[in-house]
């Protein structure tokens, strides 16, 4: 028991870690992403010395900026929530990774250590909670600010993250139609035949329909650009995060690209064949290889289309989740139930 | 192990709060808020006895008991807007009588 | 159930990390308010009126939708798990069909819902 | 003491303090919150209970769903707080506490003979099909228990008609 539990303790320590690395190069990424569509160089200047290393080190030299940054509370605010509501936002995005398998096992000094923190027979609906109780961050912190522009981000940016809610729910329960199981590991074993690419996706072209409404779903979710209305900057300031400074600030960013990292696992976990691909079977370190890959793909594609995309309209962006998204996702849930009903 | 008598006290002790909310609030919502508290009282009875004895009737009833509490919240919330529309108060000494 | 000992772990650890973050800007940078920083930001000018104000009755009809909706997707949940096990077991030939149609009632009933909201104009932000 | 019961205790303790808080808190809003914190506590006894699906069904549909309502509401309403504070029946405040405390007497009346003190053991070979479960939940709701889930979808029906005639003002 004690030895499971120090497992445990361990593999969540080296998850949170490797995740606040990569929410902090999630940024650079962004940045150089964003640089290069608009032809420019991007931040190329911070490095070890005389070193650039083409700026690899500025996540550093922003935290650090962002550490020495005043900390402001405005004096009308809720005091208590102001202060708590980036903590509800970043304490949900920090919990969904555990149940998300990144590798088969590996056996290290004859210990078998499983790639993933643990497996849940509700897996995915441990996802879906810690999506919908993450809206509460975002409406508390709104609220709180006693500031017109941030309460109509806040209110804004819930009502959108409920309505995808919605989609994005109905679009994995066609999923699960697939799969037959709410576990992780077992949906991502499930898409292990074929060398490794007996991905979801390939298997059922079904769900490449699905998969395109669960993105497009996510990435509402997360509030990115074409859905960042929340905080159009030229109507709404900042939105909810309006009068956060300093580290405050910097958890609300840090929770958003969590959640896009997570959102980009979700996808490759149930579409694209999570740690699968071809020789993981006999080389089993390949596995965290193939998802980190998988996972940083997504991710490109959704800056890509975020310096692409115009921003919507906020009526449009409802109409869009209410009136296509969502009776999109029930159509697709009624052909793939019957298609598995008559098949066989 | 925990005895089962343990999971019942606590529900027991919930719904008492609730039911003592109920009496001594006097706006809308905290009313209501009070009354959720003490449906999920209930629930906790039936997912604990269903646990104990191993039957799954329990838990379907609890997730019938959501689904009233939804419909209930949606309703209740709609009567409570409307009220303060017409009175600007959530008071509920207030809003006894039946004419505006 | 020693499986969700993780969560409580990283719940803890989580609400640890946030603590700490919360400390550090608490401390590290120099705090020197003054009556311009502490006021509600409105764009340079002196705020008018108050954020606690009465807000569209439309956030909440959009947020009931999205409660009974819900509703919905948790009743489908289950029974997308269980529906490919069930149509392909012998022991549940007879039912395949009853699972089936009871959930296609279901979702017709409300689908008749989202067509109501959709005809009264809930979904309606530009008017 | 075992860790069940140590795990038992704690989240007993946060759920009846954070019910307490709820009639404590004079604004709405921090009631709802606290309410929350009962709610997320219950939760994780029903994951003791082996009840994992109802754990997060009560997380999506209560804390994620229901209560993002109520905080809505109070959001949108924004009751002015100095509100004079109108009182018809002052007894009711008074009664409220006898009243309580004949309750938990009663409670103590009727638990004391219980003996149950175990969960029954998973029955090994089939734990994926044990109570609880997701394939237990879906394979009972829709052979033994269809009925309630079909009115169920008329139930929700009429809420959305009924929510929606009375917040929506004429013309609006």
């Amino acid at each position: 028991m004690t030895n499971l539990l120090l497992e445990w303790v361990i593999k969540t320590i080296v998850i949170l870690l490797i995740l606040v690395t990569a929410v902090a190069y999630a940024t650079l990424m962004e940045r150089k992403v964003m640089a290069w569509i608009q032809m420019r160089v991007g931040p190329n200047r911070v490095g070890l010395g005389k070193f650039r290393l083409w700026g690899l080190m500025q996540p550093l030299a922003d935290g650090l900026k962002m550490i020495f940054k005043e900390d402001i509370v405005p004096l009308q605010a809720s005091h208590w929530l102001y202060i708590v509501a980036p903590a509800l936002s970043l304490i949900p995005a920090l919990m969904t990774f555990i149940v998300i398998p990144y590798g088969s096992q590996i056996t290290l000094f004859d210990h078998t250590i499983e790639l993933h923190v643990t497996r849940l027979n509700v897996g995915l609906l441990y996802v879906l909670a810690l999506t919908s109780v993450g809206v509460y961050g975002i409406v508390l912190a709104g609220w709180s600010s006693n500031n017109k522009y941030s309460l109509m981000g806040g209110l804004r940016s819930s009502a959108q993250m409920i309505s995808y809610e919605l989609a994005l729910g109905l679009s994995i329960v066609s999923v699960l139609l697939y799969t037959g199981t709410l576990d992780l590991v077992e949906i991502v074993e499930g898409q292990q035949g074929f060398h490794g690419l007996a991905w979801n996706i390939f298997h059922y072209p079904l769900l490449i329909l699905v998969f395109i409404i669960f993105y497009i779903a996510s990435l509402a979710e997360t509030n990115r650009t074409p859905f960042d209305l929340p905080e159009a900057d030229s109507e709404l300031v900042a939105g909810y995060h309006t009068e956060y400074s300093s580290m405050k600030f910097v958890m609300f960013q840090m929770a958003e690209y969590l959640n896009l990292i997570t959102a980009s696992s979700i996808s490759t976990t149930l579409f694209f064949g999570g740690w699968n691909g071809p020789f993981v079977g006999r080389l089993p370190l390949l596995g965290p290889v193939y998802f980190t890959v998988k996972v940083f793909v997504l991710i490109f594609l959704a800056m890509w289309i975020r310096y692409t995309v115009p921003r919507f309209r906020y009526d449009q962006l409802m109409r869009f989740g209410w009136k296509f998204l969502l009776p999109a996702a029930i159509v697709n849930i009624i052909i793939s139930s019957t298609v598995i009903l008559f098949m066989r | 192990m925990v005895p089962l008598s343990w999971y019942l006290g606590l529900s027991a002790l919930l719904f008492t709060i609730g039911a003592v909310g109920v009496f001594i609030k006097r706006n809308a919502i905290t009313i209501f808020l009070s009354i959720e508290l003490m449906l999920n009282a209930v629930n906790l009875t039936f997912v604990s006895l269903s646990g104990f004895f191993g039957d799954v009737g329990g838990q379907l009833f609890v997730f019938i008991v959501m689904t009233v509490a939804a419909a209930e919240a949606a309703v209740g919330l709609a009567i409570i807007i409307s009220i303060f529309r017409n009175r600007e108060s959530l008071n509920v000494d207030e809003v006894d009588t039946l004419k505006l | 159930m020693v499986n969700y000992v993780p969560v409580l772990l990283i719940l803890i650890i989580a609400i640890g990390m946030a603590a700490v973050i919360l400390i550090l800007s608490r401390f590290a940078a120099k705090n020197r308010p003054t009556r311009e920083k502490l006021m509600p930001y409105e764009c340079g000018v002196e705020p008018v009126g108050t954020a606690r104000d009465r807000q569209s009755v439309k956030f909440y009809l959009v947020a009931m939708a999205f409660l009974l909706f819900d509703i919905e997707a948790v009743f489908l949940v289950p029974w997308a798990v269980v529906f490919r096990g069930v149509a392909h077991s012998e022991a549940y030939r007879h039912l395949k069909y009853v699972f089936y149609g009871e959930m296609m009632v279901f979702m017709v009933v409300l689908l008749v819902g989202l067509v109501y909201v959709w005809r009264k104009g809930i979904l309606e932000w530009n008017r | 003491m075992g860790q069940e019961k140590v795990l038992f205790i704690v989240f007993a303790v946060i759920a009846i303090a954070s019910a307490l808080n709820i009639l404590l808190q004079r604004n709405p809003l921090y009631s709802a919150l606290s309410l929350i914190g009962t709610l997320l506590a219950l939760s994780a006894l029903y994951v003791t209970l082996r009840a994992e699906f109802i754990a997060a069904v009560q997380i999506v549909v209560y804390a994620g769903a229901i209560m993002v309502l109520f905080i809505f509401v109070i959001m949108l309403l924004n009751v002015p707080k100095d509100q004079p504070q109108v009182e018809k029946q002052k007894g009711l405040r008074y009664l409220a506490i006898p009243f309580a405390g004949l309750m938990i007497a009663e409670m103590f009346y009727v638990l004391r003979p219980i003996r149950l003190s175990t969960l029954p053991p998973v029955p090994s070979g089939n734990a994926e099909q044990a109570v609880g479960t997701t394939w237990s939940i879906g394979t009972s709701l829709f052979t033994d228990y269809l009925l309630p889930f079909e009115v169920t979808s008329v139930l929700i029906l009429m809420a959305v008609v009924g929510a929606m005639v009375l917040a929506r003002r004429e013309g609006d």
